[in-house]
């Protein structure tokens, strides 16, 4: 089981791409195997990546080099706390495609199936291989096809605006891309080599050079695009939006995480606190960048009445709330971070609950009845009460009312800016959750308590292969919320490492 | 010291950016990006890389010029457009 | 005079470098600049081309030889660094299927919407 | 001495149960009553189970799950908590029956009774809240439930009322949430303690901003002025809802809170030591309540709709029991905090006999009410002995509260506070003792004086909530009246 283990971060990103590339050859008799297809293969990837994570939490981080091959010639694979993100990955997975089993035949064409299948594996592969890898260059790689296949998939639907929305992504992402891999290069000149570990080591030999500041600049760049921070954002709300819901459920709740996963490991793993390279002026205005994310997203959410579009545009402002966390770092004294990393790592994990709930029950409502305007949604609670029911758990949940999942991010990261001295981000932040309920509870005033749209009142429940999702996941929000302890158990060993303290540090609050 | 030759490459893969900026028909365009990944590819084998040279040749020189072509021809000719 | 044959020394010495950071204006340049999708993304290409030149340029030993084992070798000192290579390989595959995703979206939009403009399509939204 | 028990979580999951229940199954009407009716007094026994332990100076405890090392969902029943508990249990109970016959034929009633339970189950959660946090999880949760009952009529004003309540009502919850990470970053610890959890050490500024927020927070809620906007719109509400809630439930969550972070967070002696250092927080609290106590009755006597005049009179009432706890001594205590069972008493007898008379006559404005006493005599003269209580008359429970914090007052050296409760007192005669008048001297303008009164399950309420008015103030010294409660925990908060 031990040495079993130990090959399972591979085994489930390779699991993943593998079983997505051969998607169209297994379904070529029938179509609408490549569902079970990829339920198989989601299923596998799910049992790989709980037995890394068992071992991780039993044995600690597992370092792997694939093929034996030793540094710095081999890639590395290294399933840290971090990586436990893929577990995440993983279940998400498995419900989309459950989700999608029904739902995506309102979206294209059973024709298109397997195509649609292989990307979403595609997709999960290259977020949990980007999740695991130890090595810069692979980082660039998964990053790319995750972003592939991100692009196809907006596009998969025969909409005319999806194919302009996946061109603005695909555009802001090659840049991004693009910089990321120039980020890449130039550390690789720096240093001689490709590994996180032996750069950062050597770093610290090398000491800060011009090209290593700008490198960093440039990794800051890239994964802002991917994160849709705040003047790089405004790709995002059509890309959501317009997705087939599923799709959208994916990209908000797992790939703009990905742009926090990469500053993760490029500013914590790579740079390092109390390394060379002071780079708390680059957090510091990361996080007034966020601040300013978190209010700028809850006030455009506030004009649409495009359900999806409320949805994508609320995502914008949590991952203000993310990055705010994360970027509440003292150069000097790690532990003062230690509760923004907290909020920071417990919103991306509960934030990805929330919002596929959200776009979810969205699909499902866009599915039932065909209307996606909330004008046109009007008193269809009492219609579809158990995907509003959900729909309005989750709300709650992102607007931050306890003792729901949403809530917990919000404590620790006004916890986190008090600690650190800076009262005015809490400020910026509680302001925004205002703002976030004030536009929810619009939704949840036009799904139960207006007069019922006569248009749809042939409307009964969704089907269960939809319904299953969604409640697995309402449960999830208020698990997460109630049950506190133990997500935070789960995260806090993360949080830990990457300020470089003890994964059993535990301050007050922690 | 560069010899030069490849200051010449050099200079020559500018002028092709260029003119892959200037043509308003975009089938010159793609023709002058073609021209573009061949000088790139010279350049590789120049900077000691053989195997990038033969890649760049064949998909940044064949494969990304005739999507490009396939493109064009399934839509505009005119940048304009 | 010194100095100036001194600044063209440094000239040529970077002069790679030079080209690649003009490439990348070029093509930045273009993608904002110009409203023509496919034009835009030709851009996108130049940009992606100087940036690997940048990055083999950094790895390049002048006069070295490419990382082929072969009869007489025996210093492991000359050779290019090939690590450098092996990521541009990928780049340049990663390259073409990302500009392969967007023509493809280009052709879809301009089946429906019949345009490539983007100031066109916006209006169109 | 801490006793562990389930019965501190029994008390609030038999209200949510009893939601769920009705969210299940409760378009039948027979089910829903029955739900309703036998949960609350289900929920009735197992609070009061707990009456003689907690006058005996026993603390019941249940620890729920643990939230953070060093904070966790916390239930602790102490001679506060065991209090309020008290209060809304018993109303609950009343007005689940008045409810029951104030529906009939209203719409979405499953919605409605849900919601209720739901109400009713936050409510005692802030009432056993063992710490801030928890305190501030159920106060948020209250905010939430109390929603879909403010907007149930869905009519325009409706909306805009909800819209109104959950602004100011959520912005308040934004700074008690702020100022309980900041107690937290101070102390290390939220939990409610004997006497207080914070030290001057932290710094007298940082303190009294950390106060102010508490303040600011839970002022919205209490309606403390200038925080008091959504409280008269959001009457709109049916009657069951404005009399429990907005007399009961959520006003007192407000001032129960500010109770809390006076006695349990900051404490007595912390705030002494503050005032002697320059920044009297008390003092400054204790003016605004008295500024409300004088506006609020101000605004009251113009007021022409029957139900916003009892919203103004609440407001003002509410700041009787502000001033009560910010005199910081053992009297205005006792006085402070017996006010809240005494009004609650009071306020809701009005409330239900406004909706009597709204159900029977569909009149809801003061001018149109001649000689209603006539048709309606029980219901009146109920209204007269709140009427007397509000104006603080012996024998009424009223008088009990306004005694004490005279007393408070005079100890604290405030004479200004017992001047502003003599003209408190003239304004409720000036407000309340028209309608009286109105109602039995004046004829009714068709000249009809047959009796004819509401449906026994509106009456009946009205009856049983003015008879507890007045024995609670001939009996108020009877070991198992509130006063008794009050006097525990008074005890505790000066350890005397």
């Amino acid at each position: 089981m031990i040495e079993f283990s130990q090959h399972c971060p591979v085994l489930m990103t390779i699991t993943l791409i593998i079983g997505g590339a051969l998607t169209p050859i297994v379904s070529i008799s029938r179509k609408k195997f490549s569902f079970w297809w990829a339920f198989f293969v989601s299923l596998l990837a799910f049992f790989f990546c709980s037995c890394a994570v068992w071992r991780l939490y039993t044995m600690g981080p597992i370092s792997y080099w694939l093929s034996g091959w030793e540094p710095p010639y081999g890639i590395e694979v290294y399933f840290d706390y971090v990586s436990t993100i893929t577990f995440l990955m993983t279940a998400l997975g498995i419900l989309v495609i459950v989700y999608s089993k029904r739902y995506i035949l309102h979206d294209i064409s059973e024709e298109k199936l397997p195509t649609y299948y292989t990307l979403v594996l595609l997709i999960l592969g290259g977020m949990v291989g980007f999740s695991v890898t130890g090595d810069m260059f692979n980082l660039y790689v998964f990053l790319e096809i995750l972003s592939l296949s991100g692009y196809a998939l907006i596009a998969i639907t025969e909409e005319k605006l999806n194919a302009m929305a996946s061109f603005k992504y695909l555009v802001m992402g090659s840049v991004s891309s693009v910089s990321v891999l120039l980020g890449v290069a130039l550390l690789y000149n720096v240093t001689g080599t490709l590994n996180m570990a032996d750069i950062a080591l050597r770093l610290q030999q090398f000491g800060p050079t011009t090209a290593v500041y700008v490198a960093l600049v440039l990794f800051i760049i890239g994964f802002s695009v991917k994160a849709a921070l705040f003047p790089v954002h405004a790709w995002l709300p059509d890309a959501h939006a317009l997705a087939p819901s599923p799709v959208s459920a994916l990209l908000s709740g797992l790939v703009i995480k990905i742009g926090i996963v990469g500053m993760l490991r490029v500013l914590y793993c790579v740079y390092k606190l109390g390394g060379p390279v002071d780079f708390t002026s680059v957090t510091n205005f990361m996080g007034w960048l966020a601040a300013v994310t978190v209010l700028v997203g809850a006030f455009f959410a506030f004009f649409q009445d495009d359900i999806k579009m409320i949805f994508a545009y609320s995502s914008i402002s949590n991952i203000g709330y993310i990055l705010m966390g994360i970027s509440l770092v003292s150069f000097t004294q790690p532990e003062r971070g230690y509760l923004g990393m907290m909020g920071g790592l417990v919103h991306v994990f509960n934030h990805a609950i929330i919002k596929s709930t959200l776009f979810l029950c969205a699909g499902a409502l866009i599915y039932k009845t065909g209307f996606r305007k909330l004008s046109d949604l009007r008193g269809i609670g009492k219609k579809m009460p158990i995907t509003c029911g959900v729909l309005t758990i989750a709300a709650l949940s992102i607007a931050g009312i306890p003792p729901t999942a949403g809530f917990i991010c919000k404590w620790y990261i006004i916890l986190g800016t008090i600690e650190f001295g800076k009262p005015i981000f809490a400020v910026a932040l509680l302001l925004g959750a205002m703002l976030v309920f004030a536009y929810y509870i619009k939704i949840i005033n036009a799904l139960f308590f207006r007069e019922p749209n006569e248009s749809i009142t042939e409307v009964d429940e969704a089907p269960l292969s939809m319904l299953v999702p969604i409640i697995i996941l309402a449960i999830g929000c208020l698990v997460m919320g109630i049950f506190a302890y133990l997500p935070l158990a789960v995260i806090r060993p993360a949080a830990a490492t990457m300020l470089g303290l003890p994964s059993t540090y535990l301050p007050l609050g922690g | 010291m560069l010899r030069s030759l490849d200051v010449l490459l050099l200079i020559f893969l500018l002028v092709t950016a260029i003119g892959v900026v200037c043509t308003k028909d975009l089938l010159g365009a793609a023709i002058i990006f073609s021209a573009y990944s061949f000088t790139m590819a010279i350049v590789w084998q120049q900077l000691g890389a053989p195997d990038l040279a033969l890649t760049e040749a064949a998909v940044g020189a064949g494969v990304t010029t005739v999507l490009f072509l396939i493109a064009i021809s399934r839509t505009v000719r005119r940048e304009d457009e | 005079m010194n100095d100036l044959t001194e600044l063209f020394n440094k000239l040529f010495v970077n002069f790679n470098y030079i080209v690649a950071a003009t490439l990348f204006v070029i093509g930045l340049y273009t993608v904002i600049a110009k409203s023509n999708l496919i034009k835009k993304f030709m851009g996108l290409n130049i940009i992606e081309t100087s940036v690997f030149l940048f990055i083999v340029s950094s790895g390049a030993i002048v006069g070295g030889k490419a990382p082929i084992i072969g009869e007489g070798v025996s210093s492991k000192t000359a050779f290019v660094n090939p690590i450098p290579q092996a990521l541009i390989l990928t780049g340049i595959v990663v390259a073409m299927s990302t500009t392969a995703v967007a023509l493809s979206l280009m052709i879809k939009l301009y089946e429906q919407c019949g345009t490539l403009n983007a100031d066109k399509l916006k209006e169109l939204k | 001495m801490e006793v562990y028990s389930i019965r501190p979580l029994l008390a609030p999951m038999i209200s949510i149960v009893c939601a769920i229940l009705i969210f299940w199954r409760g378009d039948n009407t027979f089910l829903r009553r029955s739900l309703s009716i036998s949960a609350s007094i289900i929920k009735w026994i197992v609070v009061f189970s707990m009456l003689p332990g907690s006058l005996a100076g026993k603390i019941y405890v249940t620890q729920l799950v643990p939230f953070t090392p060093g904070i966790s969902i916390l239930l602790r029943v102490d001679a506060l908590g065991m209090f309020f508990g008290m209060v809304s249990s018993t109303l609950w109970v009343i007005t689940t029956i008045y409810a029951i016959g104030y529906m009939e034929g209203e719409h979405a009633r499953k919605r409605f009774f849900a919601f209720f339970a739901l109400c009713v189950s936050t409510t005692v959660g802030i009432a056993f809240a063992g710490n801030m946090f928890t305190l501030f999880v159920f106060y948020e949760m209250l905010t939430v439930c109390t929603y879909p009952l403010v907007i149930h009529e869905e009519t325009p004003e409706a909306m805009k009322a909800g819209r109104k309540y959950l602004v100011y009502t959520l912005t308040g919850g934004s700074f008690i949430l702020f100022a309980t990470a900041l107690t937290f970053s101070l102390s290390g610890t939220v939990s409610f303690s004997q006497p207080g959890i914070l030290s001057i050490n932290s710094g007298v500024g940082i303190l009294a901003v950390l106060f102010a927020m508490f303040m600011l927070g839970f002022g919205v809620k209490s309606a403390i002025m200038p925080l008091h906007g959504w409280l008269p719109s959001a009457m709109v509400a049916p009657t069951p809802v404005s009399s429990l809630l907005h007399a009961v439930a959520v006003v007192k969550a407000g001032v129960f809170g500010i109770t809390r972070v006076t006695y349990n967070i900051f404490g007595v002696s912390l705030l002494k030591e503050m005032a002697s250092k320059g920044i009297n927080v008390a003092y400054i609290l204790m003016w605004a309540a008295m500024i409300t106590i004088i506006c609020g009755s101000l605004m009251a006597l113009m007021q022409d709709n029957l139900k916003k005049r009892l919203a103004y009179s609440t407001i003002s009432q509410l700041s009787y029991i502000v001033l009560g706890v910010s005199l910081l001594t053992p009297d205005g205590a006792a006085g402070g905090i017996v006010h809240i069972v005494n009004q609650a008493f009071m306020k809701i007898t009005m409330f239900f006999v406004a909706g009597a008379i709204y159900k029977k006559t569909h009149k809801k404005n003061i001018s149109e009410m001649h000689g209603i006493g006539h048709k309606m005599p029980i219901t009146m003269a109920t209204f007269t002995v709140a009427s007397l209580g509000m104006m603080g008359l012996p024998p009424t429970a009223g008088f009990i509260s306004k005694w004490y914090l005279c007393l408070g007052a005079l100890d604290a050296g405030q004479i200004i506070a017992v001047v502003v409760l003599l003209i408190s007192s003239f304004l409720n005669a000036a407000y309340f003792l028209p309608i009286v008048y109105r109602a039995y001297f004046v004829k009714p303008p068709d000249g009809d004086v047959t009796t004819d009164e509401a449906h026994w399950t509106l009456l009946l309420p009205c009856v049983i909530c003015s008879l507890y008015v007045i024995a609670l103030g001939l009996f108020a010294d009877l070991p198992f009246v509130p006063l008794a409660l009050v006097r525990e925990a008074v005890k505790q908060f000066f350890v005397l």
